[in-house]
């Protein structure tokens, strides 16, 4: 049964990384706290699930186009909620208040639209499964895992090769200075949002797909988890998202398989709190000395 | 300078969207004039679990509406108030506070959640007014006091039923268990299981999961699966049944299911389709019932909505229909409403034949049925 | 007997040296200056003394106690008081309040006393303004007791770290950079400003830029380069050492 | 203009007098005729005024942003019930209990706090808020999980047993006024110099003698003691309380209530509280567009008055005599 509950918790634990990747993205840009990330991906869900099922689209087109808009709605959630605030140089708690509202708004939206009832998420890619030493492993939850994968070193060499990688990660140092060296702020934090979101729209879809259902609250519990795991794996560095993702869900189908189901996610959040205890920055993250 | 101006418009903003939502809120209340009997109906509208709101919401305006243009009731009219409780403790004392504060308010169809209603109840309690709720099966709840009613069979009534049928129709011997871990899934777990247990089943595995949170079933269901039951039994919503069951399906594993009458929801198989397969469940009411009242209703709300009533419409078309019966007996008077509710004999309602007994809980027949070829179908009366 | 002694104090990030076994000493009632180019390590020395860093190797004796590795507020509490670089004042605190925080270590009331207003609270804190007024007063800010400090013109912020500093009534004052980025007139206020401390019995370690600041107050003076130390000595000797113009001007000058 | 001035001085000189003269009317309200739902929302509002006031402590005035207060309040909720109905000990020992075991866990809570800033710290008290809210939904033997305690009995204070609207209403306003008192006092101090100047800037505080765990303790503590006392009447008032009343939502409502007020201004987290508990109200005839009204008017008010409604505005500054530079107002929290 261990093996089993293992790759239970790597697919779960894949599903908060690849939303956490996101999250952490636009954390390490703009160091902000973006709690409406969870709503985001919920939205992405419904997108494509409205294209696919209303509109009868195309999954791949459906897809497409979930990616194009959710990422425009992160733009424009910035542009709204975020940009007047940076303006302002609000402090940023301010911020992250004006993202709750931001995400309070758009889950009540999301109902108001199409209902607070369960949708079914049809199943577009045949689900075969493979037998491992007596383990089911279905493809679904490969794709999953190997999406992972492909995102974060498809960001990690876009941040590190491109020109607009560089440019973000100048922004990320010292907004001030990428500035003066004539990086248009604007443009790369406007990039960052429409990157992050539809990485949202991605995680998203994929996760409704591998559960076959979604409603408007499946982005609380995701944004609550996939904070987690990008923080534990150290916030802002992508492949700690990743293994942050990875743990936590492994930790959390370990706890509910052989500690006891109604603390799976309490445990979960406690050895959070302890890693995060013996190690500050998170399990990738780099001490950050003093600056005097 | 300019500074101050935006702070005073800001204050100004405020207390203008005050106004007018005030305002907007106060306004039914300059119509009372007209002779209209005040009821509310309160349910989660927002948050997660909205969907049962909106079930009383639309079942409840459709029979005001009929009721109205049937004349009303003694010639006068009956006026909803439909109020949000967020299915949340605390806004459900705050909604029953001022439900009670309203004096034109002369009954309360309400609140979903045993725990919103038992929260609420020691308010309408004191106040003397009638709580009346279509769905709160907590054993505890009609005990909070004299005005505390229900429509719906305590866990008490249907556990029983459930177990008998596990063990002696189906003769299963290993049964497991999932149970939402909220007040009412505990009492439907303990019911189910203790009745089973009496009747030499053998349960060999009870795990819990938090509504609204708990998304990912996969641990529990593989921990049950190496206890070898050969039944599952359920005491979940439909949306969360429907997941457990696509995660079923999705590892593989072939058990036959159980379920309680909160599955009773063509969204179930809307849902989870297949895998929600000859799945079993208790129920007191079936949309394709061929008598007048039960046809009647489903083609009304088919007719408004377009969408089939689900059991939580069902119970609340019932609830407030037993209200207006006695309103037309005890007139706009709180506590005579009580009297006159607590005398209610034989209802003959969409969910069945209903009497409130001395606790004023009901006991409804209840009929076993199974989803086949992806439809609900009668399986035992 | 040395006011502050340090001996071999060695400082390393990674595998760069920092500061390289550096022995140095301050006397009672003395204004000692160090210099050396941009990089040198001379604040993290600073850093060292006041225990925000702790040293890879080496000692640090305050009074013939060992202070190595202490605590920042320990420290300061022992009797060393810095100010910094770039200055670090408490922005959205009145000048008054940013001297009051320096008097911290000196009061002893605590948390009960302030809810519940005891007198040693009440007598305690009418010391506190009083004391705090009079180093405004010798700061010549005591004008702008109720401003927060973030509002004050760059000048009178130096000088406000510095009043806070001298608050916790130090045995010895660290000043990280005091005359950076001031004007001719301020720079020569400053000057008359330290040496008029020395009068009122204190000692001084003095990082500055400023060469004639540095050699019309100071009365010993350490130059590192790289981390090392490459000179000590009166002012006059400095100014002659070879070393020190090269490590300044560079090779070839 | 002139007059205003005046008015302004008059303010300052004279603020205690006029404070007490503020009370009078608020010492009347039980006998404005208010309905008992109007009261019931005063009362409530009093509960998140001592939550305000108590969070803004940790996050206006040490600047450590929690995400994790509900877990105090609830802490503080859950074991007063408990005494209260098990023991059936008097109002005035459950609400102290109360608040020290909250207390205890706040301490528990700022221990990692040292090591921890800015978002980890943040994530560690949110972890904090939803483990405590599992147990408690869990731990059945204790606190009946999701079933909830129901039955708690009426504050008694001694032999004195609390009952009525107006009752309750004193009670909160006597628990406001001594938090009131205490935290400002704490503020106006040689302790609350010392917590301003870690929120200012932490480093140069270490350098001036502070002792930073010492005080970042003492405000999770004190913080955590009055949102205990807060849960303790929350608990008696409500006589049911469940898991699901003090959630991580609770946590950022009751941030939001700091932050619109203004961090760091004592009566702007308590408007704050009041409007925060207003407008939900106020939008109930709104049904299903409540909520979403409500997100919409959250991020309204940040936009408007991102420094908070009496956030950095001392009432001498309003009349330009100080203007206080909004690009300025910036301070990492």
């Amino acid at each position: 049964m261990i093996l089993q509950q293992l790759i239970n918790g790597l697919t779960l634990g894949s599903t908060y990384a690849l939303t956490a990747v996101g999250y952490s993205m636009v954390f390490g840009i703009l160091e902000l706290v973006n709690f409406s990330h969870g709503s985001v991906y919920m939205v992405g869900a419904f997108l494509t699930l409205i294209f696919l099922t209303s509109l009868k689209l195309n999954f791949f087109v459906s897809f497409l186009l979930s990616i194009i808009l959710t990422g425009l709605l992160g733009i424009l959630i910035d542009k709204v909620s975020l940009y007047p605030l940076r303006r302002k140089n609000a402090p940023k708690v301010t911020a992250l208040i004006s993202t709750i509202g931001v995400s309070i708004f758009l889950q009540n939206l999301v109902m108001l639209v199409w209902g607070s009832e369960t949708k079914n998420f049809p199943l577009v890619i045949n689900p075969g499964a493979v037998e491992l030493m007596g383990v089911k492993v279905s493809f679904l939850q490969m794709i999953i895992f190997s999406m992972c994968l492909v995102i974060m070193i498809g960001l990690n060499t876009m941040i590190q090769k491109t020109r607009i990688g560089k440019a973000m990660r100048a922004t990320a140092q010292n907004a001030e200075a990428a500035k003066l060296m004539g990086i248009d702020i604007n443009r790369v934090i406007m990039i960052t949002f429409f990157i992050g979101s539809a990485l949202a729209s991605v995680a998203g879809t994929m996760v409704g797909m591998y559960y076959q259902t979604i409603d408007p609250y499946i982005g609380y519990m995701a944004g609550l988890k996939a904070f987690a795991a990008a923080v534990l794996g150290g916030i802002g560095v992508l492949p700690g998202a990743i293994i942050g993702g990875l743990l936590i869900g492994v930790i959390e189908t370990l706890s509910a398989a052989y500690i006891n189901s109604g603390y799976r996610d309490a445990i979960a959040f406690a050895v959070l709190v302890l890693m995060l205890v013996i190690k500050p920055s998170g399990l990738l993250g780099k001490q950050v000395s003093k600056k005097v | 300078m300019k500074k101050n101006k935006k702070m005073v418009l800001f204050v100004s903003l405020i207390l203008a969207f005050a106004l007018v939502v005030t305002g907007c809120t106060s306004k039914p209340a300059l119509e009372e004039a007209a002779g209209e009997i005040k009821i509310a109906v309160v349910g989660p509208m927002t948050g997660d679990s909205a969907q049962y709101g909106q079930a009383f919401k639309k079942a409840t305006e459709l029979l005001a509406k009929k009721v109205n243009e049937a004349g009303g009731v003694n010639g006068k009219k009956i006026k909803l108030e439909i109020v949000d409780d967020k299915n949340d403790a605390k806004e459900a004392t705050n909604v029953a506070q001022k439900l009670v504060s309203d004096q034109d308010v002369i009954g309360v169809i309400g609140h979903f959640s045993s725990t919103a209603s038992l929260a609420a109840s020691p308010i309408y309690q004191r106040a003397g007014l009638v709580e009346l709720s279509p769905t709160s099966s907590h054993p505890d709840f009609t005990s909070q006091g004299t005005f505390m009613f229900r429509n719906v069979n305590t866990q008490a009534i249907e556990g029983p039923i459930l177990a008998d049928f596990a063990v002696k129709d189906l003769q299963k011997k290993n049964i497991a268990v999932i149970y939402i871990n909220n007040d009412w899934g505990i009492t439907a777990k303990d019911n189910f299981v203790s009745a089973a247990e009496a009747l030499g089943a053998n349960i060999t595995a009870v795990e819990s999961f938090i509504g609204g949170q708990t998304k990912d079933f996969t641990p529990t269901i593989t921990k049950i699966k190496n206890t070898k039951p050969d039944l599952l039994f359920l005491a979940a919503m439909y949306s969360e049944t429907g997941m457990i069951a696509q995660q079923i399906k999705q590892l593989d594993y072939d058990i036959e299911l159980l379920g309680t009458s909160s599955l009773n929801n063509q969204q179930l198989i809307e849902l989870a389709g297949p895998a929600v397969e000859g799945l079993y469940l208790t129920n007191n009411y079936f949309p394709e019932d061929p008598s007048e009242n039960v046809q009647g209703f489903v083609q009304e709300f088919k007719e408004a909505y377009g969408t089939e009533p689900d059991q939580f419409a069902a119970v609340a078309y019932d609830s407030l229909d037993m209200m207006i019966s006695a309103l037309k007996v005890s007139g706009p008077d709180r506590a005579k409403l009580r009297d006159a509710l607590a005398e209610i004999k034989d209802y003959p309602g969409v969910t069945g034949k209903t009497t409130f007994n001395e606790n004023r809980d009901v006991l409804k027949d209840m009929i076993i049925m199974q989803i086949k070829d992806g439809k609900f179908t009668l399986f035992k009366k | 007997m040395h006011k502050l002694q340090i001996e071999g104090l060695t400082k390393t990030f990674g595998g760069l040296t920092a500061v390289n076994n550096v022995a140095m000493h301050v006397d009672d009632n003395e204004i000692v200056g160090l210099i050396g180019p941009n990089g040198a390590g001379k604040t993290t020395l600073f850093n060292m003394i006041t225990g925000l860093y702790t040293p890879t190797s080496g000692q640090l004796l305050y009074q013939e106690k060992d202070i190595t590795g202490l605590k920042p507020d320990k420290i300061t509490d022992i009797g060393i008081a810095r100010t910094f670089q770039n200055i670090r004042l408490f922005p959205m605190m009145t000048a008054l309040e940013n001297v009051m925080i320096g008097l911290h270590t000196r009061t002893h009331s605590t948390m009960f006393d302030s809810i519940l207003r005891t007198k040693r609270h009440r007598t305690e804190e009418k010391n506190n303004i009083q004391r705090a007024m009079e180093i405004l007063e010798m700061v010549g800010l005591e004008s702008k007791q109720d401003e927060y400090s973030k509002n004050l013109p760059y000048g009178e912020q130096r000088k406000l770290e510095i009043a806070r500093a001298m608050a916790s009534n130090p045995g010895i004052l660290l000043l990280d950079e005091p005359a950076a980025g001031m004007n001719e007139n301020e720079t020569a206020e400053l000057t008359g400003f330290i040496k008029g401390l020395k009068g009122l019995g204190m000692t001084v370690l003095v990082i500055e830029h400023d060469m004639r600041l540095v050699m019309s107050i100071c009365e010993r003076i350490y130059v590192l380069d790289y981390g090392s130390k490459i000179a000590e000595g009166v002012p006059k000797e400095i100014q002659s050492n070879p070393q020190v113009i090269e490590a300044y001007l560079g090779k070839g000058a | 203009m002139k007059l205003l001035h005046k008015g302004i001085d008059f303010y300052m000189n004279h603020k205690k007098l006029l404070i007490m003269m503020l009370l009078v009317p608020i010492m009347a309200v039980p006998f404005f005729g208010f309905s008992p739902y109007m009261m019931r929302m005063i009362t409530l509002s009093g509960i998140y005024i001592i939550l305000a006031l108590s969070l803004n402590l940790l996050t206006g005035f040490t600047g450590q942003v929690s995400l994790g207060h509900a877990a105090f309040y609830g802490i503080g909720a859950y074991t007063s019930a408990l005494l209260a109905i098990r023991f059936d000990l008097s109002f005035v020992y459950t609400a102290i209990a109360g608040g020290l075991v909250a207390g205890f866990f706040g301490l528990l809570l700022g221990l990692p706090t040292l090591r921890l800033n800015g978002t980890y710290l943040s994530i560690v008290t949110l972890g904090f808020c939803e483990i405590t809210r599992l147990v408690a939904l869990n731990w059945m033997d204790l606190t009946r999980g999701p079933m909830g305690l129901t039955g708690i009995p009426l504050p008694k204070v001694f032999s004195w047993v609390i009952d009525k609207d107006a009752e309750f209403f004193y009670l909160i306003l006597i628990l406001i006024i001594l938090t009131w008192v205490a935290i400002n006092n704490l503020i106006k101090s040689r302790t609350g110099r010392a917590l301003i100047s870690i929120r200012e800037d932490e480093l140069a505080a270490e350098a001036m003698g502070i002792n930073i765990l010492k005080y970042k303790l003492i405000a999770f503590t004190t913080a955590a003691f009055f949102a205990g006392i807060a849960g303790s009447f929350y608990a008696h008032y409500a006589s049911f309380i469940d898991p699901q009343s003090f959630t991580f939502d609770e946590s950022i409502q009751i941030l939001s209530m700091v932050i619109l007020g203004g961090m760091g201004s004592n009566l702007g987290a308590a408007f704050g509280a009041v409007i925060l508990v207003s407008i939900p109200e106020m939008l109930r005839g709104l049904q299903e567009y409540r909520m979403l009204m409500y997100g919409a008017v959250l991020v309204i008010m940040m936009l408007m008055r991102p420094q908070g409604l009496l956030g950095n505005v001392k009432l001498g500054d309003i009349l330009n005599k100080k203007p206080v530079n909004e690009e300025e107002v910036s301070q990492d929290a």
